[in-house]
């Protein structure tokens, strides 16, 4: 071997072992793996991926067509983002030992130790690293949320250093929090099947934040804000809506009668948030649109999210029927209201359908679902309402408190957002160098 | 020479080309527009955000043509684009210095 | 707690109460489930469920750019509406205990009963709940599949009751009859893997006669009725060739070498389907086109659908390569020869797809594929062609029925179609008050 | 019965035969049959299928918007021309018999013999016919990849014989060579997990060698060759992002552990490479662009590939940080240097990518992954790397071979390329007669 | 009757349509060109391409009106329309010889 | 001044602003239209129903120049844009009353 060659091998063996990752066999099943059950979280790992593109397209057509790209890079940005931190370390700060019921030890950085044995105390009948990928996926749509709120004025620079960041210190330790063993808000008692508390209301406050922190988008002299591509963002919801199978139903961690369950109420709410929404439209409207009814199935995902494995198909129609106008009149009433640029809603629909879906989960849960759930205000039990307000609370409170710690340490570095200069233009030409659509034969040249 | 552009109703360009092709008249430019004048805006709605869009799409349709075929163009035009409401559109005549067709340099009358 | 709030609570759980829905425990596993068949069945609902944004994608694709939200949601409409029907009553009407031979019993209204136990006669080794999910997704998509027949036209409030109707009187009992326990084209031994006569024929002829009813979409001083965005169509029929593995394979109820089988017809018919119409078209117009290939992939998939688990993969080949010209012949000549407008073809597609493969299902099948099947003509049992013929002509018999009776009815009510002013400027603006594109920057204000 | 319908059931009949599809009970599953393997895989199956629409997707967004359906048409056109291949003749030139170690034999003529059984030489746990369809998946996205280099200016009608002709004399061969038992390069110990050598090098090397014998597009007076729908080619991007979790961990033929850790490792490699080749963007344009990223992510997908059940989660990082910018280089500068017109880059990215993944296989490959595996030079086996190396250039070689002989044979018969005009005016009308888009209201009549 | 044609920015077409219903202009037809002069080059990039963009997206406005309101009409679009850099765009003004309504059929200043 | 308004086909567009600028002219506006006149109608095919479309892709291109330049640029115009088949389109030439540029407010000449 050249001496060069063996410098640069020697290099590459020293990045290996200074990220720690060990070499063990991945191969090997442990004992009390179901193939049933893993074959079900993968591929329901793999559904959940496919929502961030969705968001990426539901997103995107609701931009004006000079930001689509850049939209759309954002939810690719998490995704690549994220996958490569979940593995070195956001994995371990959720799911390490126990620190303090704050946050997950280090233990597992670098994905160090996870193997094919299972988890016993997170997923006892599949791979440990089925549910690592499982958790990954959510970790990487809850930052790509967020970008909705500032969509169409953000540098992209600062969009890079915001996610690494988020996900690291906002993510990572809500995600201990609710799920982790020890995590305090679990031990609690606080419910949330998929991530109601961690992914939507986390990203939907933050978001809420940013965009209050940001400012609203220039309107004088720009053209008017409306969709650039409804049927793109139709696709992107009808993506979402089936990733979300993977989301929630995945959730039970096994292809079981729960799964089924978290399944068809997922579905029953969707469906419901969709009537809720379009119905208040065409009362107060005279129409019901094609972006309510989507707009109205997110809704619907979103409320029943934390809900899923707890509450019965019925109380999933009241609980849709409730979260589509709700939400519609967050987007439509609150945010002209109190005027902030909410740009594509990421609070009002995420945030707002949250915390809905949090308290309401309060309210309807019930054993006879799942007696490892608890019983909610409709079966006499108003304490667990207590329980989900305050999980609220402490979410709400420490995604906005570190929000602002983030953003306002990215404004010492460099400007937030681009020039108004740039804004006009259009940030997939000034962030990205690229035109989303050349379809013309006047083209560029 | 002169060139005829009539800003009409999109709905109404087929039957423009088919009423043209009666009067032996073939050749046109076409294109979209959107225009405003005194036809009523159009409502729409986004996530309850009410917009009202006060440009409305036309097509424009240019004809060049000798001067003794304006007033039966024009009357073919009114004709097959007329509704009798707001928005139908107008009829613009202009003058024309020269018209070369580019295939056979051909100029003037020859080059229609 | 407040009175005012203790009535809301009492009207919610008097609402749960009404609706009729137990609190039982869903969670909980009966003995006999098998969770590989479980995972399989589960994620192939999922795949099944995609397929309705994928035929939203196929037939916005093919209409005019004003019409296209229209719809795509429609698709959407019969995605929220059917859901929740089908939880509510729908599913009992198709698999509840039989009531002579036509109809299920309510027994399972509001899922009344059904939870995470097999149900015994249907799919012994799933959870119940699962099985309801995955026949879910066939009563969305059937009631969807009309919408191509009166594109371009329809009211809106009008297709929402229509789909409420259709689904409860007409393909609720036809999936008794076929598939239900004691439903009479069962009892007589019509064989229907995947959906046949239930879902295409059905879909087709009730499209056929919706569209006669409702007369041609207007022409005169119309842009020309040329498909407005065909990559958009291409992905449709992707997503519906994908999602359809779900609805073959699926149909197996298990993780077997059955579902292997269906899944291997179905995608060679598919391409048989699609070699076959371009083959056609290359023959007539001397060129093959990009949506011939793809409507040829619709009709290979709606010929197998009834057979997918009784032909042996050569049989599939020849049904695809029949199948793919003799629906090209009817949406390019039958359909002008008798000069009814079926916009997208939903009946010169499925009606006449689905025909085609009940019949052929009755000269094909095998029991050497599936013991529990039936042989067909092909292997000396002229019979099951009768039976099938029969069962064609009782679903088609009372599909037409009940959908003139169903539109028939509405019309006393209201106008079926839209202003001759409205179809003009189209049914984007006109019923959802929407623009699907804003590309340019002329864009409204 | 007529004597004339007789007829043709007989000719039927004996076409059934002639394609000597047995009739053999495939419901009937053997013993060792899994089914949460099966399921698995049969997902794993249809997600792999999902791939090539993202191809042509992601294919169909950088052509000109005259060429858009043409591309895709393409992608069509090798799902249905391979999917009927595979089943008469492809799969037993692949996986039959060995014959002299470079070829399968005949014995599974149109899947003769096999059926529910599991195939215990290849996937002892899942049924046969699922291994069939799994492998058919690879079979049609290979040649798929090929048409990226030489798009918007091939005949269609000769694309149609290529596919033909390339499939049966490249493909099945080398995954004979590769994967068959008794297969000259898995004797030798050629390491290939998902198919770095097989699907990707082969491809790549093809088209490489078909751009150059076709020569490169007209240039002069054309319009700027820029991509005319990038977010179309993002979703392109995503799905094959999703679907290569199938391509990948389905490999692993099971739900199991070593699955799990392909889909790790995959999931990590694309996300690297989308930060490899992003970064480089940035450092020597000053801006990623979304394109560059869907690009890295590909890259990284194709890099890891082979080595997906061989190396650590963080051997995947290094080897997608290190394909993202040699990819990008391949693109941006080798191309330009040696200026060959890979249309959309199927040699820069998949032959660039694949043949850096074989031989990266053989550096980081270690047993403490997958104890059926071999250890690389960073465990100090130096040999691996010239087994890899050596992999590599027989499949290069073989490829383009193979390419030149096909496409010399075809000049004869007729012209490759369409004429300059037809070049001009666009593939999609003179090819296939279509306008992919009527958006306007001036659209045509 | 002439006709004034702008050539403007995309972004200032809402500004544009304000300042001019202040006096009281409301009709207009407007559509999408691209244009090139003394304005830079946009980069795009390619694949590692890069790639000159030398056409800008510019937004055609016509506006037909009587010979007395050119003057107001110019100085408001150039009141609205300037920043003072290159790419600002042009105003061209035309001859006019009619001008018809197509739903009256009203010639001349009634047309408008 | 005279405004010179060119139909070509678009894939002579390219060429067109190259020729251009050789003779230095840089400025002008294009945009997408569609033309019928004598070239042959396409043939496209939608489920086996023939369409035959008589508006086909031209760009038009409109440049605004000096008396002097006009019969320069027109043969420039024809020499890059020629094929000698029908289709290859029209120049016409207007007369124009005022140019006036937004960003200086100069007028006449110095606009250009
Ligand atoms: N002053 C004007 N200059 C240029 N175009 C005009 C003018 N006024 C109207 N138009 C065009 O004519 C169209 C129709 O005009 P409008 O006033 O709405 O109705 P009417 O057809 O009754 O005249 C407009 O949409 C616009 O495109
Ligand atoms: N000679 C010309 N003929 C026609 N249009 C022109 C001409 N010169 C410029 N334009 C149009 O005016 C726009 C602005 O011109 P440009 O020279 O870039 O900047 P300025 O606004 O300083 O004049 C161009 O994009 C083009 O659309
Ligand atoms: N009378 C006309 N008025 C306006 N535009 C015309 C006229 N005749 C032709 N054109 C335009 O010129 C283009 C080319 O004309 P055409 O007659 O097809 O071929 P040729 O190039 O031989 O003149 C047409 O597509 C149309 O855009």
């Amino acid at each position: 071997m050249k001496p060069k060659v063996k410098a640069v091998l020697l290099i590459i063996n020293a990045m290996l072992l200074t990220l720690g990752l060990p070499l063990l066999a991945c191969g090997a099943e442990g004992p009390g793996v179901d193939t049933g059950d893993t074959a079900f979280v993968i591929i329901c790992s793999a559904l959940v991926m496919l929502m961030t593109p969705g968001l990426a397209l539901f997103y995107g057509g609701m931009v004006r067509r000079k930001n689509v790209l850049s939209i759309i890079m954002q939810s690719f940005t998490a995704m690549v983002l994220v996958s490569v931190q979940w593995v070195l370390i956001g994995y371990s700060l959720g799911f390490g030992a126990d620190f303090n019921h704050l946050v997950g030890g280090l233990q597992y950085l670098g994905l160090n130790g996870v193997g094919g044995e299972p988890s016993l105390a997170y997923a006892p009948t599949i791979p440990h690293q089925v549910f690592v990928l499982f958790q990954m996926m959510f970790a990487i749509i809850t930052v790509a949320l967020i970008s909705g709120a500032f969509a169409e004025r953000m540098r992209y620079s600062i969009f890079v250093v915001f996610v690494l960041l988020w996900t690291t210190l906002v993510y990572d330790p809500l995600a201990h929090w609710v799920w982790g063993v020890d995590g305090w808000l679990r031990n609690l008692g606080a419910l949330d099947f998929a991530g109601g508390t961690v992914v939507h209301i986390s990203s939907g406050i933050s978001g809420l934040i940013a965009c209050l922190l940001l400012g609203p988008r220039k309107t004088d002299g720009a053209e008017p804000m409306v969709p650039h591509n409804l049927p793109m963002t139709m696709l992107g919801a009808a993506l979402l809506w089936f990733g979300w199978f993977g989301f929630n139903a995945g959730s039970a961690l096994g292809a079981s009668g729960l799964a089924a369950h978290a399944f068809l109420v997922t579905n029953t709410s969707a469906a419901a948030g969709a009537i809720g929404w379009a119905a208040a439209e065409w009362l107060r409207q005279g129409k019901p649109t094609a972006l309510g009814a989507a707009s109205g199935v997110v809704a619907g995902l979103v409320a029943i999210t934390p809900a899923a494995g707890f509450v019965t198909a019925s109380s999933a129609i009241v609980m849709g029927l409730l979260a589509g106008p709700l939400c519609y009149f967050a987007v439509s009433s609150l945010k002209i209201r109190f005027n902030y640029d909410d740009s594509l809603d990421a609070f009002g629909i995420h945030g707002v359908g949250g915390i809905f879906g949090a308290l309401a989960t309060g309210v309807f849960a019930t054993t006879a679902v799942n007696s490892a759930g608890v019983n909610g205000l409709l079966m006499g039990n108003p304490h667990l309402l207590w329980v989900q307000l305050l999980a609220v609370l402490a979410t709400a409170g420490f995604a906005s408190i570190m929000t602002v710690g983030i953003l306002k340490m990215l404004t010492l570095v460099a400007p937030l957002r681009v020039s108004d200069e740039d804004e006009d233009i259009g940030l997939d030409l000034t962030q990205h160098g690229e035109d989303a659509y050349n379809y013309g034969e006047v083209s560029p040249a | 020479m002169q060139k005829i552009e009539a800003i009409i109703r999109p709905s109404k360009l087929e039957d423009l080309k088919a009423a043209l092709e009666n009067i032996q008249i073939r050749g046109m430019t076409a294109s979209e527009v959107k225009g405003r004048g005194l036809q009523n805006n159009q409502k729409q709605y986004y996530r309850g955000r009410e917009v009202s869009v006060d440009l409305n799409p036309k097509i424009k349709v240019e004809i060049v043509c000798h001067d003794e075929s304006v007033e039966n163009i024009i009357s073919t035009i009114i004709n097959s684009c007329r509704t009798g409401k707001h928005g139908d559109g107008k009829i613009f005549v202009y003058p024309l210095e020269r018209v070369i067709r580019i295939s056979t340099r051909e100029e003037g009358a020859a080059a229609l």
